[in-house]
């Protein structure tokens, strides 16, 4: 099978905190194909978010990174310098955030910062030519009368439409990987329903693969080929979306489905929080063996050591001494 | 309480050494007497102007009067000013700010126009326009200054109460029946204190700066009672034939406001942070 | 073309200092010849320069150099010379008969000064204004009971009584300035700003606050000789900054503290010039007061009190001791006054005697400024000795002159007083009468021989006779124990080297028109 | 809304200017006459100043001239307050502004680089520097620099404001005091900007830049400096109160006839008429920078003028 766009192996991500290192990504491997839409899920706090930030090397100055290979497009991300690693966000990737609100500079008319975010990508173009096709790029994501809105400000545009102009911002820049991260979360349930057709919509226009941050299951489900499962930290289970959620292998991946028995519910309601008795374990003091089995129904005494991520076939893998 | 202060405040140097300072110079003020080496106002004509020496360890000013003394007694005028100074418009201050409050719509905005009235004048002017009147000296001085000072305290006492007014546990304990003065004691103030505390620390330094202004000006504390300021003037004065009293007592004044102002802001760092913008 | 060069480095952003140090070039270095052009620097402001309400020695030094009187003081003495009268007597005791020089003429086109202005110049100031208002300076010409115009340059000074003192507090000085009176009837209010005159100098430009500039009058038809063309007075408030401006050479003359004399010597291209003054600084109690009402207590304060150490202290040794009211150089001055050496024992004895051997509190009220809070500083000093505890009441200028009226002075216990003095004796012995007892006698001293000797000098017109009216006044003051005389002051001038000012023995008279090259 | 209130605030100023003459101890009079006033002078000069009159009608009649722009005379050269003020104003005005000015200059590119490179030597080294800075009061400062670059080095001159009509040696005569007032200026804004400079380019709104690989020099320089500006500039509204206050100090040092040092001479000798209209104009002043100042935010954030907008068609 041909090489994946991405592929992570031993990826380490620390936070200092005041009473220590708190460990947010432990060992993870994760293979990203070419031209897939992969879905991360997990509850909040399982380091989705980070993972993302990780690989668009915007983390913050307090987090310390480590990581075995980091291998995109064949290049060895963790020992390109800084310099190159600015050129290739906005570029080969970008990045949908969360909150459309925070995320677009208050006292800049958005056509400024749409024609600004394109210079890496196109510094031939003139500033007009990026006016042009930043209008252009709005109307195609559905924000009426794009030429006039382009000296609007944020505050003057909806949610929604704010979302759509970061997913224009992305789509301008024509990227090998985007990173949506939680894209619907911030909106109400109608509009997150318009931008999840949105993102359906522009699916094709993308020429690269596209990493899809949730903790909707419904909105992976509906959206995703692949999937990976993230639990405090570390990947725990993974593989097609059908299999994944068709036959759940790991007992935290079972948990979380069955917080959320219709995905379609799910979108409506606008992503419920799986309810799992228990809570994620502290980062800052790691439980040594399996880091689900203190919240695990079918714990036992093997998981007093940690299972590695084992292949099962039709590539799936799963950490859990169950399999 | 305490002790997590002072660790907070010292684990900064500029904080460790604002509160040095501040310490030192808050002794030397209560035990100018002890401090100083002779009467401050003790006169000798034929040795006016003497340069540094074992006897006068800053020199002489222009009477022969003892600088090191002078500026040590400087400093409990300093000091003295500036606490009693913030302790009476920081009263005031909260008492109209609470009071403003509670009271009915006009008067809270009366208060309030007052506040703006006081706040339309840039401080040192003020002072002068009340100087021009009241005359100059000690009670003057620390009276028309602590006006100056009023409208900050009061409007965040004023803000804070009305926070808490409108928060709701404030209507469930009304509910409950209890007095209002509980409230008060039990919720409105220790949420005024922090803040009230880091501004009245942040403004000493300023309140420093002003005496030593007017009596540079000759508006301010009257010799022959020491002022940095007082000092300052005479020191410029006889500069050709010594430069020890304006340097010393210019020292002086530099060393106590930076120290002041490191130590205050040390403290609105360790207390509320969020007050770090306001001024 | 330098400042072209300057201005080429500020706009092409270059830096402040390089432009500074050309300009720094440019600045006047010391001339050794002297210029046509000089500035001097005044410590206030000119307020009002019309000679019937000026307000003070600026304003009259203005007058005198820019409006002729009859006659002119001569530079450096009491005494006067002819201006724009050719000759001037005095006829009899109430009677002085001018003639004016002819072909004398005002400025800016206002004609001749004849008779008739002489007339209405002095008749201003005891004919209340339209607003029914007296003249400030009412009381210079009290003695006037009018002017008679004899022809069109010669008249008669008519007096009510004898008044010796009219020559040199009046006709020499400011109140003696000879205005047109159709400038006057033409300009109204304005004549406190215009200064329309005959005199040496014209009244070029005044820029308030900044300068004021007297240029030669070319028409000037008098015997006095002004030097410089162009002379530049620049009120400057701080004394200090005054004298850092002196050394950077952008004021050629200021006046300065005596006890700054030493540091002005040493400077380069500068002479210091050091004038007596004729003021007189003393402090004394409120004799009405207990327990100043008994002598005995007045002269253990006058024993208490050591004078040199008050000059060696607060005059840094360089001002003389007063032993009386009148200053050296004055008609009257008491040579054998006594002089006062301080003795504790007699003092402390006398207080015993007083019974209060173990002292008394009281306050001693003066001005806000540095000297006479030394001085009080080192009163306080020595009457701690005796047991006389002093608490100090500093009083700034407003709130201290205003004990002069409403019977102000009646709360005073001891007060340290200074008070200018003028060339004429009677002028300064006025202020201790009974009358004037709740205005600027503060002590509320009453002597009905004084007042009388107050009166008789007044009138008198034989030298002789008034300086024996005088001694004896001063020695009526000397046995009353009531003044503790300090100084009569001394003034201290810095000059460029080039640079000859033309001054007046009372220290603030300056005249313009004597400033010359040295 | 905001300019009643500042109206409000002016008129209780005069208000309180005017009630405050009532206290005086000795009067004006007397101080002009000096050792010469017979009562009935003074009582002349007094009716002639209206000292005698009621405050409430003396505060009808003040508030009714200064409206015509008649501030009343200067009781001892009987000049009228208004021109007085009016000659004084500029040079004031010129004053402040190049201090404002300088502030900025310094100010501002010293907390840009102290915010780019936290902790560094540099930020250190201008933390320092701005502290000590703020604590140099700006009396001091005159003092020095008077000495130093006026009478050692002789680079600047040390009387006055200069020659009228000629910008050039204006601007000379404004650099030394300037500095003096701007100094403690240039540390206080280097470390309000260091601090909201470092929380902005901790916005989510910089991550989407640098998600997209903006360099860092646009992001500081045009997206960042914005924000970080706001509260800089509320506090210049403040500091053009403490900025005339200080000019007090460097106008008597420098001898500028400026307001402040027209105010303190006219303290000296009980010239109420002038302190009351030189107070005055310096309260309007002060009031009118902080009104700009407000107007200032409706230029940079959008948000503001939707907010006034808002306001507006409530009111309306």
């Amino acid at each position: 099978m041909a090489a994946p766009l991405l592929s992570i192996r031993g990826l380490e991500v620390r936070y200092a905190t005041e009473r220590g290192p708190a460990r947010v990504l432990r060992s993870v491997d994760i293979d990203i194909p070419e031209n897939a839409v992969v879905g991360v899920v997990g509850e909040s706090g399982s380091g989705k978010s980070t993972l993302a930030l990780t690989l668009m090397d915007l983390l913050p100055g307090n987090a310390q990174q480590s990581a075995a290979s980091l291998l995109f497009e064949g290049v060895e991300l963790s020992s390109l310098p800084r310099s190159q690693r600015r050129r290739l966000r906005g570029t080969r990737m970008a990045m949908v955030f969360q909150d459309p609100m925070s995320s677009l500079h208050p006292l800049f008319a958005i056509g400024t910062q749409m024609v600004d975010i394109q210079r890496t990508k196109h510094p031939e173009l003139s500033s007009r030519d990026l006016r042009q096709r930043a209008a252009a790029m709005l109307t195609r994501v559905g924000v009426p009368d794009a030429a006039a809105r382009m000296s609007r400000y944020p505050h003057e545009f909806s949610g929604g439409m704010r979302q759509r102009v970061m997913i224009a911002m992305a789509l301008l820049v024509q990227p090998k990987l985007l990173i949506a991260d939680e894209p619907t979360t911030a909106l109400d349930a109608t509009i997150e329903a318009q931008i999840v057709e949105l993102l359906r919509d522009v699916r094709s226009d993308i020429r690269g693969s596209i990493i899809l941050i949730s903790h909707s299951l419904g909105l992976v489900a509906d959206l995703c080929d692949h999937v990976v499962v993230m639990y405090a930290g570390e990947v725990v289970e993974t593989g097609a979306v059908d299999d994944v959620f068709g036959a759940p292998q790991h007992p935290y991946t079972r948990a979380l489905l069955d917080c959320e028995i219709d995905p379609w519910a799910a979108v409506e309601k606008g992503a419920a929080l799986p309810r799992i008795p228990g809570a994620p374990p502290d980062l800052v003091e790691m439980p040594a063996g399996c880091v689900f089995a203190p919240r695990c129904p079918q714990r036992h005494e093997r998981c007093g050591v940690a299972p590695a991520l084992k292949s099962l076939d039709g590539n799936r893998t799963v950490a859990c001494w169950l399999r | 309480m305490a002790r997590w202060l002072l660790a907070r405040v010292m684990n900064t140097h500029a904080g460790a050494f604002g509160l040095v300072t501040v310490v030192v110079l808050l002794i030397v003020a209560i035990a100018a007497p002890l401090v100083a080496l002779h009467d401050p106002n003790a006169i000798a004509p034929i040795d006016r102007l003497q340069p540094p020496s074992l006897a006068h360890i800053f020199g002489t000013d222009h009477l022969g009067r003892d600088l090191y003394s002078r500026v040590v007694y400087g400093t409990r005028v300093a000091i003295g000013v500036s606490i009693v100074v913030m302790s009476i418009s920081l009263s005031v201050g909260v008492l109209l700010g609470i009071g403003a409050a509670y009271a009915p719509r006009a008067l809270d905005q009366l208060v309030l126009s007052i506040f703006d009235i006081i706040n339309a004048f840039p401080s040192i002017i003020l002072a002068l326009a009340l100087v021009a009147v009241l005359g100059a000296g000690l009670g003057n001085l620390i009276l028309l200054v602590s006006v100056v000072f009023i409208p900050q305290f009061g409007r965040v006492a004023r803000a804070q109460t009305l926070s808490i007014r409108n928060s709701l546990f404030f209507e469930a304990e009304k509910v409950l029946g209890t007095q209002p003065w509980r409230i008060l004691l039990h919720h409105v103030l220790p949420n005024i204190i922090g803040p009230i505390f880091v501004l009245a620390s942040m403004n000493i330094p300023v309140v420093i700066t002003i005496e030593a202004g007017l009596s540079f000006l000759g508006v301010g504390v009257r010799p022959p009672l020491a002022s940095w300021g007082n000092l300052l003037h005479d020191g410029y004065t006889y500069l050709d034939q010594s430069p020890w009293p304006a340097i010393t007592s210019g020292l002086a004044l530099m060393l106590a406001t930076l120290g002041f102002t490191l130590l205050g802001e040390a403290l609105r760092d360790a207390i509320d942070p969020k007050l770090r913008r306001e001024r | 073309m330098s400042y072209a060069a300057t201005r080429r480095q500020v706009l092409a952003g270059g830096s402040a200092l390089l432009a500074a140090a050309t300009t720094g070039l440019l600045r006047p270095t010391p001339a050794s010849a002297a210029p046509d052009k000089i500035v001097v620097r005044v410590d206030r402001d000119l307020a009002n320069l019309d000679p019937a309400n000026r307000t003070g020695p600026i304003d009259v030094n203005v007058l005198n150099a820019v409006q002729q009187g009859l006659i002119a003081f001569k530079p450096g003495s009491t005494d006067w010379q002819l201006d724009a009268a050719e000759e001037i007597k005095q006829v009899s005791d109430t009677e002085i008969s001018f003639k004016l020089r002819p072909g004398l003429t005002f400025t800016d086109g206002y004609g001749d000064l004849t008779a008739e202005d002489v007339k209405f110049s002095f008749e201003r100031f005891i004919k209340p204004d339209s607003a029914g208002k007296m003249v400030d300076y009412a009381s210079d010409w009290g003695a006037l009971d009018h002017v008679e115009v004899t022809g069109p340059l010669t008249g008669r000074i008519l007096l009510k009584s004898a008044a010796p003192a009219l020559w040199v507090i009046t006709l020499a000085d400011g109140s003696g300035r000879i205005i047109s009176k159709k400038a006057f009837e033409k300009l109204g209010d304005k004549i406190a700003s215009t200064v329309i005159g005959s005199g040496p100098y014209i009244f070029k430009e005044w820029k308030p606050r900044e300068q004021f500039v007297l240029e030669i009058n070319p028409d000037y038809k008098g015997p006095i000789k002004p030097f410089f063309k162009q002379i530049v007075g620049r009120p400057i408030q701080e004394q200090k900054t005054s004298d850092i401006a002196f050394q950077a050479n952008e004021i050629d003359f200021e006046r300065f503290e005596p006890e700054n004399k030493k540091a002005f010597s040493a400077l380069p291209d500068t002479s210091v010039v050091e004038l007596q003054g004729i003021d007189y600084v003393w402090f004394g109690p409120n004799i009405e007061k207990k327990p100043f009402d008994d002598i005995r207590v007045r002269q253990a304060l006058r024993l208490a009190v050591d004078v040199d150490a008050i000059l060696a202290g607060a005059y840094a040794g360089l001002y003389p001791r007063a032993n009386a009211l009148l200053a050296p150089n004055l008609l009257g001055y008491w040579k054998e006054a006594p002089v006062y050496k301080r003795d504790l024992e007699t003092a402390k004895k006398l207080l015993a005697d007083a019974g209060l051997a173990d002292g008394f509190k009281t306050t001693l009220t003066v001005l806000s400024d540095a000297k006479p809070q030394a001085v009080a500083a080192i009163v306080q000093a020595n009457l701690a000795e005796v047991g006389i505890q002093v608490d100090i009441n500093t009083l700034d200028p407003g709130a201290y002159w205003a004990l002069g009226e409403k019977d102000g002075s009646k709360v005073l216990d001891l007060s340290l007083i200074e008070y200018s003095g003028k060339f004429d004796p009677s002028f300064q012995t006025q202020w201790f009468t009974s009358a004037q007892v709740g205005q600027w006698n503060w002590q509320r001293w009453k002597s009905k021989e004084f007042d009388d000797l107050d009166a008789q000098g007044a009138k008198t017109t034989d030298p002789k006779e008034r300086e024996a009216i005088y001694l004896k006044a001063q020695q009526l003051m000397d046995e009353s124990a009531a003044f503790v005389w300090i100084t009569h002051n001394v003034n201290t001038y810095a000059a460029k080297s080039w640079l000859k000012p033309g001054l007046l023995p009372n220290g603030n008279g300056w005249l313009y028109t004597a400033f010359s090259a040295a | 809304m905001k300019l009643t209130a500042a109206a409000v605030a002016v008129v209780g100023a005069v208000l309180l200017l005017l009630s405050l003459t009532l206290l005086i101890p000795g009067d004006p009079a007397t101080m002009l006459l000096g050792p010469r006033a017979t009562p009935e002078t003074v009582a002349a000069l007094k009716a002639e100043m209206g000292l005698d009159l009621p405050l409430p009608t003396r505060l009808a009649q003040f508030l009714g001239r200064a409206a015509t722009g008649d501030l009343g005379v200067d009781i001892f050269s009987g000049r009228p307050v208004s021109t007085m003020v009016l000659q004084a104003l500029p040079n004031t005005i010129l004053l402040a502004v190049s201090a404002i000015l300088l502030a900025i200059l310094f100010g501002l590119p010293l907390g840009t680089i102290a915010a780019l490179k936290p902790d560094s030597i540099a930020d250190q080294a201008i933390a320092f520097l701005s502290v000590g800075f703020v604590s140099a009061p700006s009396f001091v400062n005159s003092i020095f620099l008077l000495l130093v670059f006026a009478l050692w080095l002789n680079w600047f001159p040390v009387l006055g404001a200069g020659t009228a009509g000629d910008p050039l040696d204006q601007l000379w005569h404004v650099v030394l005091p300037a500095v003096a007032l701007a100094v403690g200026w240039i540390g206080y804004i280097a470390r309000l900007l260091r601090s909201s400079l470092l929380e902005v380019l901790n916005e989510p709104y910089v991550r989407t830049m640098r998600a997209y690989g903006v360099p860092e020099s646009v992001i500081v320089l045009k997206y960042a400096l914005k924000p970080a500006c706001i509260p800089t500039l509320a506090i210049l509204g403040i500091g053009v109160g403490e900025l005339l206050g200080g000019a007090v100090f460097a106008e008597v040092i420098f001898n500028r006839p400026g307001l402040g040092s027209l105010i303190y001479g006219a303290i000296a000798v009980r010239n109420y008429p002038v302190v009351q209209g030189g107070v005055l104009v310096v309260v309007l002043l002060f009031v009118a920078t902080n009104f700009l100042v407000d107007l200032s935010y409706l230029w940079i954030d959008p948000r503001a003028r939707a907010r006034l907008a808002l306001a507006g068609e409530r009111s309306a």
